[in-house]
């Protein structure tokens, strides 16, 4: 499944916020296909690493290659809204959907930078079939949906860009079990349908489960990257994030 | 003669202490109801009540047999003195602790134990409820200790004019106080750090110490809103611990989590709400095979 | 970037300030040169929207101080323009008037003040200027309570003369002379019910109060009394509120700046037929620039404590014609009483100096009190005893072609 | 005129005051939604289109077309139109490169910080009016003061009462030019933010920055398109102003107007669109019937008076959102 | 805290000494043979308005409400003052008496505007306290009976039987009530009351939830800052000797004040006595001198633009956000629940 080049590559990236260094020389990489998963403690720089793959945050070292093109390095980078059409895109952390739009425009939204109606028509679908429940509530407004809900829309949203590579952040975070099993299920199916995904997660257990490979992000370096098989074994691993 | 408005002085100075009279009585009326008019209107009470009222008509309607929705699935006063009791919730449950915590008054208008007709979140504090926030909300700008001494707040007597004046007594309280706070971060393992900004404190950090301001009120009751999120297992570990000693002092705790982890290691007794209806109550061993439970909320699979 | 671009103001600053201290001290060098030179301010609002009339004033003194050479006797005249506008009000600004008089007081040298334009700076100087026994001569004060009893506060005109003594003259007629000049003009015009509206200033509503009691007592009906808001986008409203009160004279105690065009505009867009008749602050070019011509034309009437330049006759007519020549513009209406005002001090100057008698703040107070039928740019007149001028020459205009045409002239 | 006339009259005044103030209120509300600034240099740009305009007069020669004989000619139509197409470009680009120059690089900073700047633009664009003051001066009587307030020359003959020159009531083709104009504006933004890419890019933009960025809309161009729109709505809006009032000065137009659609704006839920309209519309009405049946000099105190009142009871204006407070 | 505690009465001891002898200059200059800048007058002016701002502090800086209207306040303690001191009014009860009562009508007014705004967000309480500016203004014009309309009450007698003439004694009696008055402030800001209105303005909801009573936090800041804003007024029209008229005390004045809470640093009372110091000495000594000499140098008309309305407001405000690390991702609250210091959301720390 796995090509000879990485459809991303992070290398050796620096970042952060005024005067605080957040990344120090993050590096890895998500082959096509992949599910990749990213853990770590708060604080660690995962959501960082997410946006600065999304151009929000600059780096200040460092380069990030995107389908065989350099997207970002040190000063310069592609512009948040060239890289959705590229297929790149992010589900941020805590869902960000538009609570004043309903939820088709929500999901519309997502097909932003799209010109292929039928296309769009086609992922809509999709997205329906995917969430159902989404379909149920297409005319509420987004503010009105509960977490899980938001959550799915947010990926369905996602969706709609029709992406290459999906990187979630923290999708299970302040949601009941139940629905985390949902999204973690759906998750599954996407990438079974030859969706790669990036994802960060605190519920690490669920996330290397779900995962090909994974790394450990630590303080802003990547301390620990295997399969994820081996990484659920790893004693380290079990002690600081599986809680064994 | 050419005069312009000019008149007689007593009928000025009668003019002008008439005026100022009017001016003080209108103040004191409008100052009444604007404070009124405060909290009955306030937005987010009226917002989270609509949202609450929309969220049981939607339950509602989705109860096939059309079964009656318990508007008050608690039963504080004798269930819930000096246990940790966890809220587990699909659906809704994030709209609960702000409603206890005072934010909203629920359809009924009786889901709060204490019975005061203003239920603003500052009443229902100074009724000896603290909480915490689930997205941290401590006083950034503010030091650890000031943070701390913020949360004294309803203990503290000094008035305005105490304060502007310095008086004696303001400034033995204002000692006391200090001492305290100092005393709460140790409690909170947060006692180097007194003097630092809240803002700068790692993530962990922030969480203690919003405990610890939470802890500053003396609270009969303190609400804990997702405190484990964002933790790693060490810190759970350590957290727990805290909880456990919280409530070994003597305060009730009221816990809402998703982390079963937490919630089975250290809850005292669990209710399980869908849809603002409590579907289950017990100890942790009986919340976990009750399959109304797993159907409803944890799922076939148990995670985490 | 913020804090780059203060410190350059911070720096361009304080090289300004470099830059301005060789010149405090060069101006100050010829320390006790103060014997041979004397000095004469003025205090006009210099910033904002009085400075075309404002400019054309300093002219005119500048012109009364050169045609005598810069020099009485020996003595040189030296000329001071002080800015009593701030930049925080684009107006005349009350503490800026007092640091003018501060100042004016703390400099030895100056023996007479020219000033001011608005009559509400007037009073914050006036009593300043009164105890340290300095001359005031305003070329554009008409607020008749600084010299007059009976017209604004019981304690009027005594309360700004702390010392008792009258240091302060005028060369323009008040307010309560114009207003019921006004009254009679609108009399004559056949008018028998008058709106009455003002600014709101001193000066518009001083003026109006007193045209409204003159009017009345001519029996002309005063069916409204308001004041406008002179930022007001348009007084259609208002214009329709007139309309039905039935009026067929409106008179506006405003100015030019107090949006007295768009008020002519929109009386005359209203489709009401009334004659409107305004003050002296509206006799600029700016204010038939700013109503259209079309909306004054034959029925806007424009009194004037005096009359208009081109209009003036012998040392008035020398006084235009020299003005033309030097600044090479018209003169605006106020101009004339800059250079009469300039010229009252610096005869009472020669006067002194011709009797033998040393310059200084009391003899150029007391000689300018006896100003007696002086024979100036305005004619021949005196100060009476309240320091006003007995000059009552009040003329009527009107617009006619775009242009202002005297109707009628009253003694 | 009988009472029922004068009120009617009243309310077509109001209406027609009503709609400019509500076209200028626009912008503030625009860019208040979408950046959360109150732009305090709006009004002054609104200014500054007036003056674009009687300059433009004053270049062409107003002598030529300001004749009677003219009237009715189709160039003076074009005129206007010409009018309100250069001093909407002019105002929107003047706009969006205030934003440019100033906001952008503050976008991050302090709002306290930003609204500040705000006011610091809009003192120098007051200046810049007060120098500038619709040149060249020479077409208008020599160059008088340029702070002096200026006539504006009625381009089309719009005085005819459509009522009939002898009816008490006057609605004149000006007050029906202005629904004709504004009207239709307002009505194709509703649609164009509702409708099209770029309106649902601002909405989103509005709710949500970051989101909007990583759903790949270009919020830095949204933003400048905001912009340039509320710009070209204040100058659209500041030629008929200028046609309505035949008048150009910089302190009724850049304070009082501003200030009355800022009003507008608040009153009617800042950074929502019906709102700012139905906000200009409540306030010219106010500004009728205040000077109508209290008096004129209460006027100011009459519409603050009301925008207080009703804040207090709905605060966040008449049609504005509620905020909701997250827990 | 103590540490801050010492450095900021330092500071303020710095600021405040330095002002105190600015005057000085006066007797120096003209002793070294140059023309005196009668900086006795400015400085006045200082303390005037330092006051003003500090009062704009409390409101703004430490509670975090934005008044736009600060202005009106001093409007009211002016007229207070005039009103129970001119001579043809009945009152006349003398400076100090006149003095307290303006601050105590001061307090009532801003609780009278307060009250009923007190749940409005930023940027609605600004437009309302612009209004409210307005309002005052204007009524102060309409009810000619009371306050003389734009004649303005005056002359009012001269405070300590000082005249015009004794700038400098009459600057030292000021300099001593601007003393007493970052006494009494500093006092309230490292007492309970101040923690409340900073904890008010970190996070409004926090606070609630800590038992205060945001409400009344507010209130009494809005009081307080009033009641200042009222002194100040108060003694500007007594140094005036006059009200002036109202216009004098208009939406220009409160975004003077403005700028001088943010020159010096909002929040800080050393930053507002440097501001004062600052920003007065660009309007009412900079620039008039510039304006003098480029008029002297023959280029008057320049000199006229130089000084032409509200230059002082070119300044760009160097605000320093304290929480320096804007974060770009914002966090879910609403973002202008955040005022002054803390505008970057409570708890921003950078996502992980």
């Amino acid at each position: 499944m796995s090509s000879a080049q990485p459809l991303l590559e992070v290398k050796g990236i620096v970042a952060g916020y005024g005067s605080v260094e957040v990344l120090h020389q993050v590096s890895l990489e998500v082959r096509e296909g992949e599910i990749v998963s990213l853990i770590g403690g708060n604080g660690a720089g995962k959501s960082t690493t997410l946006m600065c793959t999304s151009g929000v945050v600059p780096l200040r070292a460092g380069e990030i290659w995107f389908a065989g093109k350099r997207i970002a390095q040190a000063g310069s980078g592609v512009r948040a809204d060239l890289l959705v059409p590229m297929g790149l895109v992010q589900v941020p952390e805590g869902r960000r959907i538009f609570p004043r739009m309903t939820v088709l425009e929500n999901l519309m939204m997502g097909a932003y930078t799209r010109n292929d109606p039928a296309g769009i028509a086609k992922d809509l679908e999709h997205v329906y079939q995917l969430f159902d429940i989404l379909k149920t509530r297409s005319s509420q407004l987004g503010g009105t949906l509960s977490g899980g809900e938001q959550q799915m829309l947010a990926i369905g949203r996602a969706i709609m860009s029709r992406p290459r590579l999906l990187m979630m952040d923290e999708p299970s975070m302040g949601i009941a079990p139940l629905l985390v099993a949902r999204i973690f299920e759906a998750v599954r199916e996407l990438n079974r349908e030859g969706l790669t995904i990036l994802l960060v997660e605190q519920n690490a257990r669920a996330a290397l489960k779900l995962s090909k490979r994974g790394y450990v992000l630590e303080t802003g370096r990547v301390t620990l990257s295997d399969d994820a098989d081996k990484l659920l074994v790893d004693p380290r691993v079990r002690e600081a994030y599986l809680g064994d | 003669m050419l005069v312009s408005g000019h008149v007689p002085s007593r009928q000025l100075t009668a003019g002008v202490i008439a005026g100022f009279l009017g001016v003080g009585l209108a103040t004191a009326i409008l100052l009444t109801i604007a404070l009124r008019i405060n909290d009955v209107w306030s937005a987010s009470i009226v917002e989270l009540v609509a949202a609450q009222q929309l969220a049981m008509q939607q339950a509602r309607a989705a109860a096939a047999d059309g079964a009656a929705v318990a508007p008050i699935p608690f039963d504080w006063t004798e269930s819930a003195r000096r246990f940790i009791t966890t809220l587990l919730g699909g659906g809704l449950a994030w709209s609960w602790l702000p409603m206890i915590a005072g934010f909203a008054v629920g359809a009924s208008g009786r889901a709060v134990i204490w019975s005061r007709t203003r239920r603003t979140p500052d009443v229902v504090a100074s009724a000896g409820v603290a909480r915490t926030f689930q997205n941290i909300r401590l006083f950034p700008e503010l030091s650890l200790v000031e943070n701390v001494t913020v949360g004294m707040d309803r203990r503290l007597s000094t008035g305005f004019i105490g304060s502007l004046l310095a008086l004696p007594s303001a400034l033995r309280e204002r000692a006391q106080a200090r001492a305290e706070a100092l005393k709460l971060l140790q409690f909170v393992g947060l006692g180097e750090k007194a003097e630092d900004a809240a803002g700068n404190l790692p993530y962990g950090h922030q969480r203690r110490l919003e405990i610890a301001r939470a802890l500053a009120s003396r609270p009969d009751v303190i609400l804990l809103d997702e405190p484990a999120a964002g933790m790693n297992p060490t810190e759970t570990v350590d957290l727990m611990r805290l909880i456990r000693a919280i409530r070994d002092n003597g305060t009730t705790v009221v816990l809402i989590e998703h982390h079963m982890r937490v919630v089975m290691g250290i809850s005292d007794r669990i209710h399980v709400l869908q849809y603002g209806e409590k579907i289950a109550e017990g100890t942790p061993t009986e919340i976990r095979n009750d399959p109304k439970c797993i159907e409803a909320y944890l799922g076939k699979e148990e995670l985490g | 970037m913020k804090n780059h671009a203060s410190h350059r103001l911070l720096r361009a600053a304080a090289s300004l300030f470099a830059l301005a201290l060789p010149g405090l001290a060069a101006s100050a060098a010829p320390a006790d040169a103060y014997a041979n030179s004397v000095k004469i301010v003025s205090s006009l609002p210099r910033t904002g929207s009085a400075n075309a009339q404002t400019t054309s004033m300093v002219n005119g003194i500048k012109m009364a101080i050169a045609e005598r050479g810069g020099k009485i006797g020996d003595v040189e005249i030296v000329y001071e323009d002080w800015d009593d506008a701030s930049p925080q009000r684009g107006n005349w600004d009350p503490a800026v008037e007092a640091a003018n008089a501060d100042k004016a007081i703390a400099d030895e040298a100056v023996l007479a003040y020219i000033g001011t334009y608005n009559s509400g700076a007037s009073k914050i100087s006036m009593p300043k200027l009164n105890s340290a026994g300095i001359v005031m001569v305003s070329p554009g004060n008409t607020y008749p309570g600084l010299t007059k009893a009976g017209f604004g506060e019981a304690n009027e005109p005594a309360v700004y003369r702390p010392s008792g003594k009258i240091n302060y003259f005028r060369v323009v007629p008040t307010d309560d002379v114009q207003g019921s000049v006004a009254a009679d003009y609108a009399k004559e015009l056949g008018a028998t019910k008058a709106y009455v509206l003002h600014d709101r200033e001193l000066y518009g509503k001083g003026i109006a109060d007193v045209f409204k009691k003159s009017a009345e007592g001519l029996g002309i009906q005063i069916v409204g009394f308001d004041g406008i808001d002179n930022k007001a986008s348009n007084y259609k409203s208002l214009a329709t509120k007139i309309k039905q009160s039935g009026a067929d004279l409106v008179y506006f105690g405003g100015t030019t700046q107090t949006n007295a065009g768009q008020l002519a505009k929109d009386i005359v867009a209203s489709g009401l037929k009334a004659k409107l008749l305004v003050p002296d602050g509206c006799f600029e070019e700016a204010f038939i620039s700013a109503a259209g011509a079309k909306a004054l034309e034959g029925r806007c009437f424009i009194t004037f404590g005096g009359v208009e330049a081109k209009a003036l006759t012998g040392k008035g007519k020398d006084f235009y014609e020299n003005y033309k020549k030097t600044y090479g513009g018209e003169p605006e209406g106020y101009a004339v009483y800059g250079y009469e005002s300039a010229n009252v001090v610096l005869a009472a100057m020669e006067r002194i100096h011709k009797a033998g008698g040393k310059l200084d703040r009391a003899s150029v107070l007391a000689e300018v009190g006896k100003t007696k039928d002086f024979a100036g740019a305005l004619g021949v007149w005196s100060f009476d005893e309240n320091g006003d001028t007995t000059n009552r020459t009040m003329s009527v205009n009107t617009v006619k072609d775009g242009k202002f045409t005297t109707v009628k002239v009253v003694q | 005129m009988t009472e029922t006339e004068v009120f009617f009259q009243q309310v077509i005044i109001g209406l027609s005051n009503g709609m400019i103030i509500a076209l200028v209120a626009l912008g503030y509300t625009m860019v208040y939604g979408i950046v959360e600034l109150i732009n305090f240099a709006h009004g002054d740009v609104f200014t500054l289109g007036g003056f674009l305009a009687l300059t433009i007069i004053g270049a062409l020669g107003a002598a030529a077309i300001i004749d009677p004989s003219t009237l009715g000619d189709s160039s003076n139509w074009m005129l206007l139109v010409g009018l309100v197409l250069a001093s909407g470009v002019f105002c929107g680009a003047l706009n969006m490169s205030i934003d440019r120059v100033v906001y952008k690089p503050l976008r991050r900073a302090s709002k306290l910080t930003q609204l500040v700047a705000a006011i610091g633009v809009s003192f120098i664009l007051v200046n810049i009016a007060q120098f500038w003051g619709g040149l060249p001066m020479e077409v208008f009587n020599d160059g008088v003061s340029a702070t002096a307030p200026k006539d504006f020359p009625d381009v089309l003959d719009w005085q005819t009462n459509l009522l009939g020159e002898d009816s008490a009531i006057a609605l004149r083709v000006e007050d029906v030019a202005i629904f004709a104009i504004t009207i239709p504006l307002m009505v194709g933004l509703t649609l164009f933010v509702k409708k099209t890419r770029l309106g649902r890019g601002m909405r989103a933009t509005a709710q949500n920055p970051v989101a909007a960025r990583l759903m790949g809309i270009d919020t830095d161009r949204v933003i400048s398109a905001t912009f340039a729109i509320g710009g070209f709505l204040a100058g659209a809006a500041s030629v008929m102003y200028a046609v309505f009032n035949n008048s150009i000065t910089y302190q009724q137009m850049g304070f009082r107007a501003g200030m009355d659609a800022f009003t507008a704006a608040v009153l009617g839920g800042i950074g929502s669109l019906p709102g700012a309209m139905l906000g200009g519309v409540l306030i010219g009405l106010i500004r009728a019937m205040s000077d109508q049946y209290i008096e004129t000099r209460w006027t100011n105190v009459v519409v603050f008076g009301v925008l207080i009142l009703i804040l207090v009871f709905r605060p966040s204006g008449l049609l504005g959102l509620k905020q909701r407070e997250k827990v | 805290m103590a540490a801050r505690f010492a450095s900021f009465a330092r500071g303020q001891l710095i600021a405040l000494g330095a002002l105190a002898l600015v005057p000085l200059l006066d007797l120096a200059l003209p002793a070294a043979g140059m023309e005196s800048l009668q900086l006795a007058g400015a400085s006045r002016s200082v303390v005037v308005f330092a006051i003003l701002a500090i009062g704009l502090n409390i409101v703004i800086g430490w509670t975090g409400l934005l008044n736009l209207g600060i202005a009106a306040f001093q409007a009211i303690g002016a007229y207070a003052f005039a009103i129970l001191t001119w001579e043809n009014y009945p009152f006349q009860i003398g400076f100090w008496p006149a003095l307290v009562a303006a601050a105590l009508i001061g307090a009532l007014a801003g609780a009278l505007l307060g009250a009923p705004t007190l749940r409005l967000r930023g940027d609605y309480l600004a437009i309302v306290t612009l209004g409210f500016g307005e309002i005052v203004q204007e009524t102060l014009k309409n009810v000619e009976v009371v306050t003389q309309g734009t004649k303005g009450i005056n002359p009012l007698p001269a405070p300590f039987g000082l005249t015009s003439d004794r700038a400098i004694l009459w600057f030292y009696a000021y300099l001593a009530i601007l003393v007493v008055v970052v006494y009494l402030c500093r006092n309230l800001e490292f007492s309970r009351m101040g923690r409340q209105w900073f904890a008010v303005r970190e996070d409004e909801l926090a606070a609630r939830c800590m038992g205060i009573e945001p409400d009344k936090a507010k209130l009494k800041a809005f009081a307080a800052g009033s009641a200042l804003a009222a002194v100040s007024g108060a003694l500007y029209a007594a140094a005036l000797g006059s009200t002036a008229e109202p216009a004098s005390y208009g939406f220009e004045i409160s975004i003077l004040a403005l700028c001088i809470v943010i020159v010096g640093g909002i929040g800080s009372i050393t930053g507002v006595l440097v501001g004062a110091m600052v920003m007065l000495g660009i309007t009412d000594v900079l620039l008039p001198l510039a304006s003098d000499k480029l008029q002297d140098a023959g280029i008057g008309s320049t000199a006229n633009v130089f000084s032409s309305p509200n230059n002082y407001k070119y300044l760009p405000a160097p605000g320093r956000p304290r929480c320096s690390t804007p974060s770009p991702v914002s966090t879910s609250r609403p973002r202008d629940a955040c005022w002054s210091r803390a505008m970057c959301p409570a708890g921003s720390s950078p996502p992980a």
